[in-house]
């Protein structure tokens, strides 16, 4: 039970983090290759406080939230001016900076990582469940509130969210807070859960699989987000008994999802009633005009 | 001075590789305006087609980089075809590729080491023992000859993109698909050609770094940093991406020699950002204010 | 001789039916015109012409044979499209982009002349010469896509909307300059929203609205035709100039 | 947790078999698999009077620490063993500590050689911790002890991986270790894993002219590192650890490594080794490595500890590793029964205690053993 | 005389060796429709690209109410309630013409972040009025009954609407429009004159327009500016300068026959 429990547990700290990502990605269009950077903030803030310092829990994930989403200030002013694969190689070169600054650290021991970290335990399991949902609540909020709005604008033209009054530099700049403070939170939550970590585990691969979770849960939709945390965190657990095929699999699912449906599982929808039904209208349109269109064949 | 010297060849060294591979990925970055991380994977692969060239059909080494270069080419090619054309047909916006690439990268290394293994395999020595000693420089002959070969495959490919019809018909397909159309130039064969002549020069470089050092499932890896090489030069301009892979190796070669190689990687990193930062197009790349 | 027939050309943008059965013909040497309303599909069939749309039904013959379903093919054949929207090469100079023109070309001394010619066409080119055409201005984009098209020696010549955009003393050039394909034996099948010049130099037209030809025949008779004065004319007769 | 099922006894195991360290992860499993094979076929252990099959579960973890947890809590929770076996990494068995403690299931690491492994940093010993191997502390002192007194070098140069513990951990013990003894490290240059090109540090340490080149790596970079020095002009005596010893050290350094030395669990070609060696070869078609031994000897304890404590509870296993005094048996075939890399004997800290350590010289294709140092401590 | 809504004083641009804009002066009467006429190629998107703060101005000044706004971000000029549209439509097209409006009226509410994130009552207040108004802006535009339509679906000329709907969600004081009539056929021009003049109006506007459908210019402006090579090369009423020798030789042409 504590395996299956375990599992939900890493899901919905992945899914903290995810959320900050599809915020910036999803909504606001940048594509960010060191989210794993501001994970490793916070999963450090979050271990010295609790280790060395013996904070409590809640005390250390806001800490961790708080720093992550102060270092995302600085590096939103060097690089949100930056265009597309700019920013994206601008954010890997922030990841692998902070992974390589944390292993050089002897304070945290460097790359051989931070021991004995105190662990969630009975109660304070529901820890990362109760972020879990404050996190989504949050992400929700923000995506429909004016600000969202102006995220997208921002993602689709930049030119005329400009015209539009838009403060384009300062939308982004809310969305790069804004996912850096949840990838914080998660690594706080990540540091906790686990016990141990290591500079080695926020490495770019981590930061990919933050990004594939988020585009196969479909750009611009947090209900997709979540799915995709879910389901992206147990396949790996579900392939397991393939050992050595199993990121082949993973790999080609990627693939398959690209190609096949691109827009991921829910891109620019929401699983929320009224969304369910503007879905649902759309497939009914879409057989309407296959018909038409059959039909037009024949005369 | 002679630590100097010997410095500036064991970076000029890792910059000529770096340059093979920036090269070939700048040239898809071209064309496709999408960062395609699978080349590393391409690269992995070429390495691998020259080595069991090279052991199993006993192949000499111009047959085992002609084994690496076409084997590569060919991976490339299927890659556009199978993964990127379905994509680029739907208009995808350039995330879609990118996260294509590294499920392919994904899938390709992880493919290896599944079916070869994790294990790493060394080259038949080819090039004979020992260094070449320039006064008090030592050269390592792969080195040498790695220099040799990347110089000539770029020369090559510099004088073809620039001289010829087809090297037109490439760089008008970078600029506008649709319009290189109009102008009678099939842009699926030239991405066709592009994704070629990118995975021959992954496989070439695939087969050199496999002689340099070995081969295993990860070479890809050290694509990362011929990434860097072309956003330093400036992304989609190939002497641009040739200068930066070449200043990067020195500039890691003189941090590992004059401070710490465990700096290297996070000077080349910062250094990286704040090249972004100042000169957001690379040392190579054109800025035009954006037209409303 | 019969140049370019299409026969029943149905075209649909997902769930959009841009054309629903178009037939046409257009003879050798001929300048044809279709006029229509935004959205009439004016657009769609030039580029189901040039290959950048596949049809969903219908047939098309270009000097007798049928066309392939490949841009780069067609234009081989002699189809030169200048599109609506202009698409050239913003990063390369205006020259650069008037000798891709000549891309598929190998007469060189052919190709030089041309140049020439497009220079004296357009004076406005040559001083920009050497500037990156991404930042023309709208009207000197528009020129440099016609001279390229010329670049191209096409047959036939599909103009999309080619005085878009246009200051009134240049949209007379523009067509001064398609009465100049003419003679220089090209055959032009003209797109135009401004139905009073494209139907005055036209030799026939075509009426399209929403998809379907209601309309044909010779361009006189279609300007003097009352409910196309009324809904394509205007009340007055159009444009200063 | 329970246990087993009717007849039999479910035992763990996990390590990378994917990854850099794979070669290492599959010996491990491999030896595994073949000594529950061994063991049933010879009717199964025997467990107060009864006699029950083993069953060995086991799973990648990547060389991952998140893997590693994961699949710890699924071997406790999911499948119930009653003992692990693994991890091979510090970096994974660091993090499962509590895992085990609080479950109360003990685990055998194989080559986790970090002393915070089964001692946390405030003296705490891990309660179900435990390891096969000696310590980085330990053998970090064995090779600067040889490197002094009997080589007689007084300038060694490091070349170590800055982001692997076992790597960082063993320079650090080396440097403590000989600069005790009066020698002086000259240069110390790192890089991180991953690295393939180490001239640039190389050359740095070519300059500083040291007698002896420490090199506390992995043997793939072992190799390169050793081929790139050679290319230099670099003729020094290299000498490592327990990273190493493995197959396909010697192809891929080719004459690199000629005449070099190196720390190890055990003398590859010492009799103990013998019946074990031929049998994996027979079986799997190549040579163990050593983390294939670390193994055998890793649940050579656990199913020791289970026939003293007459249970398979893992409560009772545990109170019997505590007290784990395996003598080796030279010469004994019975690889069954017996430890192939020494005499272990389970100290206050969950560690063999004098455990001996065996210094293996490269001679052509082959890994000559040299001689063995008993630990004083 | 009252202070101009926009006055440009000695405005040039400089692009590398090239002056696009040469020291161009001329004002915009507060509530009045301006054009702004010229060759291609003259400068004129070039004006509207430093008004609105896409480009730095490299010399003169631009006033607007008097104050000059010349080195202010793109996105303050918007608040101060100067926007445009531009010459080749840039619509969000991936999003609903209802979102479109929405995403630019978002000066109308007033909650903070905070008050986002955790739906404060402002929030909920505020963004019902916003959705309403907007849905006003709609009907009035004549686009309601589209509003959930994605806005790349629309036809062009509704797009040219859309863009011109978007611009007047801001509340805007001063609206550039550039070439609103490009593409459209005679009939559909004489819609937009009409709209043009009707949301003068009703939203309290001064209009500045570029266009070369010298229908629409005669036919909506009250003033007209005129630029050939970056200079200004006429100035006035319309009828003045539709007779200007100057403005029929580098611009009109000669009266064609008919
Ligand atoms: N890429 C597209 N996707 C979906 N619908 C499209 C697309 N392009 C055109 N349409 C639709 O197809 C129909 C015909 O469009 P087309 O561009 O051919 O018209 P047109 O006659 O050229 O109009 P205009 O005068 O505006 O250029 C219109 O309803 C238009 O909205
Ligand atoms: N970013 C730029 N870089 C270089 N030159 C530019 C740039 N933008 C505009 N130009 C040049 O400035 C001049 C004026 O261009 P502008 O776009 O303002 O013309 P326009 O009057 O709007 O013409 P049109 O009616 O054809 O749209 C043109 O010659 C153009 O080539
Ligand atoms: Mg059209
Ligand atoms: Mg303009």
């Amino acid at each position: 039970m504590e395996y299956i429990l375990g599992i939900f547990e890493l899901s919905a700290i992945n899914l903290v983090a995810v959320l900050g990502l599809s915020i910036l990605t999803g909504f606001t269009g940048l594509f960010s290759f060191g989210h794993a950077g501001f994970m490793a903030i916070g999963a450090y803030v979050g271990g010295i406080l609790t280790k060395n310092l013996h904070y409590p829990f809640w005390v250390a994930i806001i800490a961790a939230g708080l720093s992550a989403g102060l270092v995302s200030i600085v590096i939103g002013r060097l690089t949100l001016k930056l265009k597309g694969d700019y920013f994206c190689i601008a954010t890997m070169g922030f990841g692998e900076a902070v992974r390589l600054i944390f292993s050089n650290m002897n304070y945290v021991n460097g790359a051989r990582g931070l021991a004995d970290i105190p662990q969630f335990k009975g109660a304070s399991l529901a820890i990362p469940f109760v972020v879990a949902v404050i996190a989504i609540v949050v992400a929700w909020n923000l995506v429909n509130s004016r600000q969202g709005r102006n995220m997208v604008a921002v993602r689709e033209e930049e030119l005329a969210a400009q015209m539009a009054g838009i403060n384009v530099l300062g939308s982004k700049m809310v969305a790069m807070i804004a996912s850096a403070v949840l990838a914080g939170v998660a690594g706080a939550l990540m540091a906790n859960f686990i016990g141990f970590i290591a500079p080695k585990s926020f490495n770019m691969t981590k930061s990919t699989e933050l990004t594939i979770i988020v585009i196969f849960g479909g750009l611009g939709s947090i209900s997709g987000s979540v799915i995709g945390a879910f389901l992206l965190t147990a396949l790996p657990e579900l392939l397991r008994a393939f050992s050595d095929w199993r990121l082949v699999f993973y790999g080609l699912a990627v693939i398959v999802i690209m190609v096949g449906r691109p827009q991921g599982l829910l891109g620019g929808s929401e699983l929320t009633p009224s969304g369910i039904r503007k879905m649902l209208a759309d497939r009914k349109a879409k057989a309407a005009f296959a018909r038409a269109k059959a039909g037009g064949r024949e005369s | 001075m002679n630590l100097f010297l010997q410095q500036l060849v064991n970076g000029l060294s890792i910059g000529s590789i770096y340059a093979l591979m920036a090269v070939g990925y700048s040239l898809v970055y071209s064309i496709m305006n999408f960062s395609n991380f699978a080349h590393g994977s391409v690269i992995m692969l070429g390495a691998y087609f020259g080595y069991y060239a090279m052991t199993l059909l006993g192949l000499p080494f111009l047959g085992g980089a002609v084994a690496a270069a076409l084997g590569s080419a060919g991976v490339a090619i299927i890659l556009e075809r199978l993964a990127y054309k379905p994509l680029r047909d739907r208009r995808a916006p350039f995330l879609y590729f990118i996260i294509t690439a590294m499920g392919a990268s994904m899938f390709i290394d992880n493919s290896v080491i599944a079916t070869i293994g994790p294990t790493p395999k060394m080259y038949p020595n080819v090039f004979g023992q020992g260094p070449i000693s320039i006064g008090h420089i030592d050269i390592g002959r792969v080195d040498l000859a790695m220099f040799i070969i990347s110089a000539v495959a770029l020369v090559a490919l510099i004088l073809f993109i620039d001289h010829t019809k087809l090297g037109k018909a490439i760089q008008a397909t970078a600029y506008n698909m649709k319009a290189s159309a109009l102008m009678g130039i099939s842009p699926s064969f030239v991405i066709i050609l592009v994704f070629g002549i990118g995975g021959g020069l992954a496989g070439i470089a695939g087969i050199l770094y496999g002689m340099k050092y070995q081969v295993f499932p990860q070479i890809g890896a050290i694509t990362l940093k011929s990434f860097i090489a072309a956003v330093f030069g400036g992304l989609g301009s190939l002497p641009g991406a040739l200068l930066g892979a070449l200043l990067l190796g020195i500039l890691e070669t003189f941090v590992s020699g004059y401070l710490s190689s465990q700096y290297r990687d996070l000077i080349a990193f910062t250094l990286l950002i704040a090249m972004l930062v100042i000169r957001p197009s690379g040392i190579m790349g054109k800025n035009a204010e954006d037209k409303a | 001789m019969s140049m370019l027939n299409v026969n029943d050309l149905h075209v649909s943008y997902g769930g959009i039916r841009a054309l629903r059965g178009v037939t046409l013909e257009v003879m050798q040497g001929e300048i044809v015109t279709i006029i229509g309303a935004n959205g009439a599909g004016k657009s769609t069939l030039l580029n189901a012409i040039s290959g950048f749309l596949r049809p969903g039904q219908g047939e098309m013959h270009f000097k007798g044979e049928k066309i392939e379903m490949k841009p780069s093919r067609i234009v081989k054949a002699g189809i030169c499209h200048v599109p609506e929207g202009r698409l050239i090469f913003a990063n390369l100079t205006v020259e650069d982009n008037l000798k891709l023109g000549a891309y598929l070309r190998t007469d060189r001394k052919k190709i030089a002349q041309d140049l020439e010619r497009v220079y004296g066409l357009f004076p406005r080119l040559r001083e920009r010469m050497k500037q990156l055409s991404g930042t023309l201005s709208g009207g000197e984009q528009q020129m440099l896509a016609m001279g390229r098209a010329l670049m191209t020696d096409g047959d036939l010549v599909l103009l999309d909307e080619p005085s878009l955009g246009l200051a009134p003393l240049l949209v007379k050039t523009v067509f001064d300059i398609i009465l100049e394909f003419r003679d220089l034996g090209k055959t032009i099948l003209l797109v135009e929203q401004n139905a009073y010049k494209a139907l005055h130099i036209a030799d026939r037209a075509y009426v399209l609205e929403q998809g379907k030809i209601v309309k044909s025949g010779a361009a006189k008779a279609i300007a003097e035709d009352p409910a196309v004065k009324e809904a394509y004319l205007g009340a007055k007769s159009t444009t200063a100039g | 947790s329970g246990g087993a099922g009717a007849n039999t006894i479910k035992i763990g195991w996990f390590g990378p078999e994917t990854g850099d360290s794979a070669l290492w992860g599959q010996a491990e499993f491999n030896t595994m698999k073949m000594m529950v094979d061994d063991y049933n076929a010879a009717g199964g252990v025997n467990v107060g009077g009864k006699k029950y099959k083993l069953e060995v579960i086991g799973y990648d973890d990547k060389g991952d620490s998140t893997e590693a947890v994961n699949v710890t809590k699924r071997l406790i929770t999911q499948d119930k063993v009653v003992a692990i076996v693994g991890p091979q990494g510090s970096g994974e068995a660091i993090p499962i500590a509590p895992i085990a403690d609080d479950n109360k299931v003990p685990v055998v690491a194989t080559t986790a050689t970090n002393p915070k492994v089964t001692v946390q940093d405030d003296g705490t010993v891990n309660s179900y911790m435990y390891r096969a191997c000696f310590t980085d502390p330990y053998q970090g002192k064995v090779a600067a002890t040889f490197a002094y007194q009997k080589l007689n070098k007084r300038k060694a140069a490091i070349v170590m991986t800055v982001d692997d513990p076992y790597s960082a951990g063993l320079s650090q013990y080396f440097k403590q270790s000989f600069e005790q003894l009066g020698g002086k490290v000259v240069e110390q240059v790192s890089f991180t894993s991953g690295e393939k090109d180490f001239r640039a540090a190389l050359t740095k340490v070519k300059a500083s002219n040291p007698d002896v080149i420490f090199m506390p790596d992995y043997y793939n970079d072992v190799a390169l590192i050793a081929r790139q020095a050679r290319d230099l002009g670099i003729n020094q005596l290299l000498l490592g650890g327990d990273g190493w010893p493995s197959d396909n050290l010697i192809q891929l350094a080719g004459n690199a490594l000629e005449g070099c030395m190196f720390i190890n669990h055990l003398d590859f070609d010492g009799a103990a080794a013998a019946p074990m060696r031929a049998e994996y070869k027979t079986k799997y078609g190549k040579n163990a490595e050593l983390n294939s031994y670390m193994a055998h000897d890793a649940l050579v304890m656990v199913v020791d500890a289970i026939q003293r404590a007459k249970s398979f509870k893992p409560a009772d296993i545990k109170a019997a590793l505590d007290t784990t005094d395996l003598p080796v048996a030279t010469g004994n075939n019975d690889y069954l029964t017996n430890p192939i890399t020494g005499h272990i004997k389970i100290g206050p800290t969950h560690d063999p205690v004098g455990k001996t350590a065996w210094l293996i010289k490269i001679v052509g294709p082959d890994m000559k053993f040299q001689e063995s140092f008993a630990a004083d401590s | 005389m009252s202070v101009p809504i926009l006055e440009l004083k000695g405005l040039t641009k400089r692009f590398g060796g090239l002056t696009a804009v040469n020291d161009v002066s001329f004002r915009v009467e507060e509530g009045g429709i301006s054009g702004l006429i010229g060759p291609n190629g003259a400068g004129k998107t070039t004006i509207f690209n430093l008004i609105t703060g896409v480009y730095k101005v490299s010399a003169g000044d631009i006033l607007y109410k008097g104050a000059s706004i010349a080195d202010k971000e793109p996105y303050k000029i918007a608040d101060l309630g100067v926007t445009r549209t531009f010459q080749n439509i840039r619509l969000f097209k991936n999003l609903t013409v209802l979102d479109n409006v929405l995403t630019a009226s978002h000066m109308s509410a007033k909650y903070g972040l905070a008050e986002a994130l955790f739906r404060l009552p402002r929030f909920r207040r505020d963004e019902k009025a916003l959705r309403e108004k907007t849905m006003e802006l709609l009907s009035i535009m004549g686009l309601a009954d589209r509003a959930e339509v994605v806005s790349n679906n629309l036809p062009y000329g509704l797009q040219r609407r859309l863009e011109i709907t978007r611009a007047l969600a801001l509340n805007p004081k001063l609206l550039l429009l550039d070439e609103p009539a490009a593409g459209m056929n005679p009939d559909e021009t004489n819609q937009l004159m009409r709209l043009i003049g009707e949301i003068r109006g009703k939203f309290k506007l001064s209009v500045l327009v570029i266009e070369h459908h010298m229908d629409l210019i005669m036919g909506v402006c009250e003033h007209i500016h005129v630029l050939n090579f970056g200079c200004t090369l006429a100035d006035g009423k319309p009828e003045t300068v539709a007779n200007d020798p100057k403005v029929v030789d580098a611009y009109l042409g000669a009266e064609e026959t008919k």
